[in-house]
């Protein structure tokens, strides 16, 4: 199963996650956990906001699911979640994660599946800096 | 050649550039993609950021410089450069 | 920070492990998970147990500290937990999880320390088959 | 040459296979590891396992080719293939 969602100011529960990504014949899950941080070159992170063209990332978010079965066909589960809105430091922005029979291919499928959703999946952070009234929209490196 | 009319979605940066997060724009129903975009830009006062922008067509990204046949009613979205993650 | 711990008879909580990783500098973290499955090659599992060199696994998964800190520099937190005595069928067995300011060096770590967990770490564990009285002690392939 | 008497952990197969899971060994306290590892399996029955099997000195792998010195209380592992994760 492909569980994918934007969630709008609410917490990304690891529990939730990890009980979605259970599945008896699976060996192995892996979970990739992103993060807000509390700077960004030398400037002091005091809030950070998501916004999202939301169905269309959760289209591109399905496709990605749909890629990544094609070139690991024994994962069992996928779970992507991305939250919205504004998030504080240290909480979980995105969720990304597998199960499968054998670790290589969960780790594989998350690794590439996170860069997958930085690249196309219509996402955009703004991080606003102490000292700084107008925010920055950042741009994802490749 | 007829036109239409399209509508048009902001995100992010032009989003706060264009004022609007919706809009409607008619357009030559063939166009070139960089044609649209540059068009969009020069009416939305993306001019600025033009070079770093997508487009996607009722939810999917479009290559710039292929041919779009466009629809009365199709949702065309600026896209500005993604920071999901 | 490194994190190592053999439970006995004791739940792996993630909750835990994801608050253990957490850093204002990180922006990512990965998390592997392993989990007791429920066949193996057509035979029913109806019980799996663990046991291990206790002091020297704790060595072991020290020194994997060390070497992954020396390969992934920027890497802050390190968790490996593996659970020891029964584990129920979909229970977790251990988790091995890495927290860094890039998703590259925690998702990269954290592959490198289960290959190595699995080739050194003197643990063992038997399965116990349905309509088998005697378990079978499991090798780890390379 | 003295001989030392060392302290012997058996583990998982070879716990079984001993029917314990500690014992001493009285040995030269200069000895080679696959010497050593051959006395182990013939006192305490592992011949049948004796080629899959590794040794640790002191909570450390050594590696069977090279020799060892030895001290009284030294603590001998037989560790079988290993099968954590």
């Amino acid at each position: 199963m492909d569980y994918l969602k934007l969630l709008n100011n609410e917490k990304i529960n690891i529990l939730d996650i990890q009980s979605l990504l259970s599945n008896e014949s699976c060996g192995a899950s892996a979970i990739f956990v992103g993060t807000t941080r509390d700077t960004f070159e030398d400037k002091k992170v005091i809030l950070l906001e998501y916004e999202a063209y939301d169905s269309m990332a959760l289209n591109e978010m399905a496709n990605i699911c749909s890629e990544i079965r094609l070139r690991w066909p024994s994962l069992k589960n996928i779970v992507i979640y991305h939250r919205l809105g504004a998030v504080p430091i240290c909480e979980a922005s995105v969720v990304i994660a597998c199960s499968a029979p054998h670790r290589q291919e969960a780790l594989d499928s998350v690794g590439y599946a996170v860069n997958q959703l930085k690249s196309r999946v219509p996402i955009w952070k703004k991080e606003i800096y102490e000292n700084e009234p107008i925010g920055t929209w950042k741009i994802n490196k490749e | 050649m007829s036109v239409v009319r399209i509508g048009i979605l902001f995100f992010a940066k032009t989003r706060e550039l264009a004022g609007i997060s919706r809009g409607t724009f008619t357009v030559n129903s063939v166009v070139i993609g960089s044609d649209l975009l540059n068009q969009l830009s020069q009416f939305f006062g993306l001019n600025s950021v033009r070079d770093s922008l997508m487009l996607a067509l009722n939810e999917r990204y479009i290559n710039l410089n292929e041919e779009l046949s466009l629809c009365e009613g199709d949702e065309i979205a600026i896209i500005p450069p993604i920071s999901g993650g």
